[in-house]
């Protein structure tokens, strides 16, 4: 059944003495406050750290940048630039908020608004570690794609309702990349459903090991294609470079966010940082082993046998080590992310959509039949695994 | 268990809520702080320094509609066949694989029956006006020449 | 505890999306209102726990129908009160007092229907309780290919002619877009 | 307490809302949006029973298939709503009424 991050503290004697010590004071059976609690602070550690994520990642974009592009890069707002974020973020709370005349006021109010929820919602299910999954649905796959898809309304409402014409080729465009590039990827993660055998994220971990070999982007030929349809499909769901035709600063000023000013430009630039983390993180758990460390340290049971560690700080050990390997990989991607923004030149508009229909999507539905073939095949054996079994084999049959 | 454990959507709840908090929050907080004199050119959309003409809520081209149209049978399809997919590999391990790689190689059939038909229209090509054949391309260089 | 707050939020976002879509004149807002309303139903599907057909409806609705609604509003030239190519002066588009007259009659009689059909119910007030399901998913995934094999291939065929069929209608005609 | 009238009470307030927005709007997309909300109705009811009632996993598949239809319908009626807009260019219900004098 799903498992949250409450499942994974009630298993530690502290946690049932403290809720039998608060239902004693309190009078009530305190476990529902505690979980309502212990969710809470879970929430808002995930969200600081997300926007901080965020933030860091404006300051990494342009340090990236300038490392491309042989220059400084921000080196001027504390150590070697680090809090240039902070000082954005005060001026972009400082700025004033024009609302244009024409503009139809409600939407444009809940524009930003839903982009950030759409994002929010989703940082539920992504995988950090064993333990600390905020919520581990057994739909998790399926609800992210589904509450990620907000984004897109959100884009095409600030577009509309900005009553620009900039604005709204941006909103248009982006609806229709966003939705179109949602194909792609939502074939290629069947096929990693196919193979694990359920949609929540644990499962798609878990069938997973913590060495490359072990992961499903080396798993067989066609999840090995698959993880790059994936991956380009994400880079334009989030509307980056080279994808990032929503607000293509050459042909349409900003794109959807051109008559944005101030702290709502800021949310709107705020998920699409999230959101790069968020579809990396996801590409990290369905191809890249998620948060699976290597020789099984994530469980503690090596710590705790060698060590002769208590076994609870063995687990907990092996959590951090998890949220490591997870953050450790999504970070890399995040780089590759941000590098690929200031590499490739952008594409035109029908080309966009002539790679995801003609290419992207063929090559997506060819990968899930070979998955499903392969399942059936091999039974679900990957291509080491059926190399080591033929040596063996090969080796038993010359003895 | 008699009833759903519904505690596991607590933090969707939540999260969502800080989400909205945030936004009206910093709006809010930001009211107080930022400057607001607004005047008739700030608030006219911005074009490039011309006067908008019209409005911006026009008519667009059909083919937006086309994409989202294909999208949608996708996004339905990938629905339908989610929890095939996820019990897939239960069949597999019961035997009983075939049968369901079967019944999901038909439905993928048909969807792939849809989108050639969808390309040998023309439907996923997003600027099909502007593709001359050659037979125009010599009429165009005629006309020239003439 | 939760439980109750999840269905009060679920339902007071659903009813008042849904009020809201009948009440607005702005067929844009309609639009965004029909997807709050949606996106509530989702929270009604969890809290019935059905998780899969939560998901479903954010998948499918939210990501697509929304999208498809606000896309044909704007290639119908947005939400203005055109008048057509005749000049006959109508009804507003968005409907004036005599029709929602009309409508709110007709509704009144139909919930009095319902609602006399409803009070047995309400008087039985059945209190069945889930069986102890692996998840949602699952069972349906075993259904779509065992019992109902033939709805899933069918809808196949049916979501085909969808696609032919819009594809056709929707397709400019030759010579249109020159 | 959460019982099945109360789902029951949600699910006859989309039907109105449907029907209302059927009834009394002229704007072929806005009676489309009533079809949903109608059809969402019908889907939720399904779910409810299958939550309160009989306990058996089939009311979630229609209610699946509900959804599978109503998409397929917003598809075509949309895209018949696209065609009439192109040529009328209006998207008046009454001047659909061609057949009828």
């Amino acid at each position: 059944m799903n498992s949250t991050i409450v499942s994974y503290l009630s298993q530690f004697d502290g946690h049932k003495k403290f809720i039998a010590f608060l239902s004693e004071v309190l009078g009530f059976d305190a476990t529902a406050l505690i979980a309502f609690l212990v969710f809470l602070i879970a929430s808002i550690v995930v969200v600081k750290v997300m926007a901080l994520v965020g933030g860091m990642g404006t300051y990494a974009e342009r340090k990236i940048s300038a490392d491309i592009q042989m220059r400084q890069g921000p080196n001027r707002v504390g150590p070697f630039g680090l809090l240039q974020f902070l000082a954005d973020g005060v001026k972009m709370i400082m700025k004033e908020d024009v609302l244009p005349k024409n503009a139809d006021k409600l939407l444009f109010t809940i524009a930003p608004l839903m982009a950030l929820v759409g994002v929010f919602g989703s940082l539920a299910v992504v995988p950090f570690s064993s333990g600390f999954i905020l919520t581990d649905l057994n739909v998790g796959v399926f609800y992210l794609i589904g509450v990620s898809s907000l984004v897109g309304v959100a884009i095409f409402l600030g577009g509309y309702s900005s009553n620009s014409k900039w604005s709204m080729l941006g909103g248009m465009r982006g609806a229709s990349q966003i939705i179109s590039y949602e194909v792609p990827v939502t074939l290629s993660i069947l096929a990693i459903v196919i193979l694990a055998g359920g949609l929540s994220f644990s499962t798609l971990v878990n069938a997973q090991g913590g060495l490359p070999h072990q992961w499903y982007v080396l798993h067989n030929p066609f999840t090995f294609i698959g993880f790059f349809v994936f991956f380009i499909g994400a880079l334009a769901e989030t509307n980056r470079a080279p994808f990032d035709l929503p607000e293509a600063e050459s042909e349409l000023v900003s794109g959807y966010h051109t008559e944005y000013t101030g702290m709502r430009f800021g949310f709107f630039a705020l998920a699409e940082y999230i959101e790069v983390f968020v579809v990396c993180g996801v590409a990290v758990a369905a191809f890249l082993g998620g948060y699976k460390v290597p020789f099984d340290l994530g469980t503690g049971d090596f710590l705790v046998n060698t060590l002769h560690l208590p076994p609870i700080i063995g687990k907990n050990i092996g959590q951090f080590l998890q949220i490591g390997s997870f953050v450790t990989k999504t970070l890399l991607l995040y780089y590759v992310v941000i590098w690929i923004r200031w590499t490739f030149p952008r594409l035109r508009v029908d080309h966009l959509m002539t790679l995801c229909w003609k290419y992207l999507t063929p090559i997506a539905l060819f990968n899930l039949v070979g998955c499903a073939v392969w399942l059936y095949a091999f039974d679900g054996h990957s291509i080491w695994e059926l190399f080591s079994q033929m040596t063996a084999g090969s080796h038993g049959g010359g003895h | 268990m008699s009833s759903p454990n519904l505690d596991v959507y607590m933090p969707i709840i939540i999260l969502m809520a800080i989400g909205v908090i945030a936004v009206v929050g910093a709006l809010l907080v930001g009211k107080l702080i930022r400057p607001h004199n607004p005047n008739a050119l700030k608030e006219s959309p911005y074009e490039c320094g011309e006067e908008p003409i019209g409005s911006a809520w026009s008519n667009f081209n059909v083919r937006f509609y086309v994409v989202s149209l294909i999208f949608i049978i996708f996004d339905v399809e990938g629905a339908l066949m989610f929890p095939v997919a996820a019990v897939f590999r239960r069949f597999n391990e019961i035997g009983e694989g075939g049968v369901l790689l079967g019944s999901l190689l038909l439905f993928i059939l048909v969807l792939v029956l849809g989108i050639v038909y969808c390309w040998k229209k023309g439907d996923l090509d997003w600027v099909k006006s502007f593709q001359l054949s050659d037979e125009q391309i010599k009429q165009l260089n005629n006309v020239k020449e003439s | 505890m939760f439980d109750n707050i999840l269905f009060l939020l679920s339902a007071s976002l659903t009813v008042v999306g849904a009020f809201s879509v009948v009440l607005t004149k702005n067929l844009m807002h309609s639009c965004v209102y029909l997807l709050a309303a949606l996106f509530g139903m989702a929270g009604l599907y969890a809290t019935l726990g059905a998780d899969f057909l939560a998901a479903t409806q954010l998948v499918v609705y939210v990501g697509g129908v929304v999208i498809l609604m606000l896309f044909a509003v704007m290639l119908t030239g947005g939400d203005q009160d055109k008048e057509n190519k005749f000049g006959i002066t109508k009804v507003p588009a968005m409907g004036n007092t005599k029709t929602f007259i009309a409508g709110g009659i007709s509704a009144l009689v139909i919930a009095l229907v319902i609602l006399r059909l409803v009070a047995n119910i309400a008087k039985q007030n059945p209190q069945g309780d889930l069986p102890n399901y692996m998840s949602t998913v699952v069972e349906i995934g075993t259904k779509l290919v065992t019992d109902h094999v033939l709805a899933f291939e069918i809808s196949s065929v049916l979501l085909l002619g969808a696609l032919v069929g819009a594809a056709v209608i929707a397709r400019p005609a030759r010579g249109d877009d020159q | 307490m959460i019982t099945l009238s109360s789902y029951l009470m949600i699910s006859l307030a989309l039907f109105l809302s449907g029907l209302v927005v059927m009834i009394a709007r002229k704007n072929i997309i806005a009676i489309l949006l009533g079809i949903e909300l109608i059809l969402n109705s019908a889907a939720l009811n399904f779910a409810a029973y299958t939550r309160f009632v009989n306990q058996n996993i089939e009311g979630h598949i229609v209610s699946l298939f509900i959804i599978v239809i109503a998409a397929a319908e917003a598809a075509v009626g949309l895209g018949i709503v696209i065609r009439f807009f192109q040529m009328r260019e209006s998207i008046h219900i009454d001047d659909a009424a061609q057949l009828q004098s």
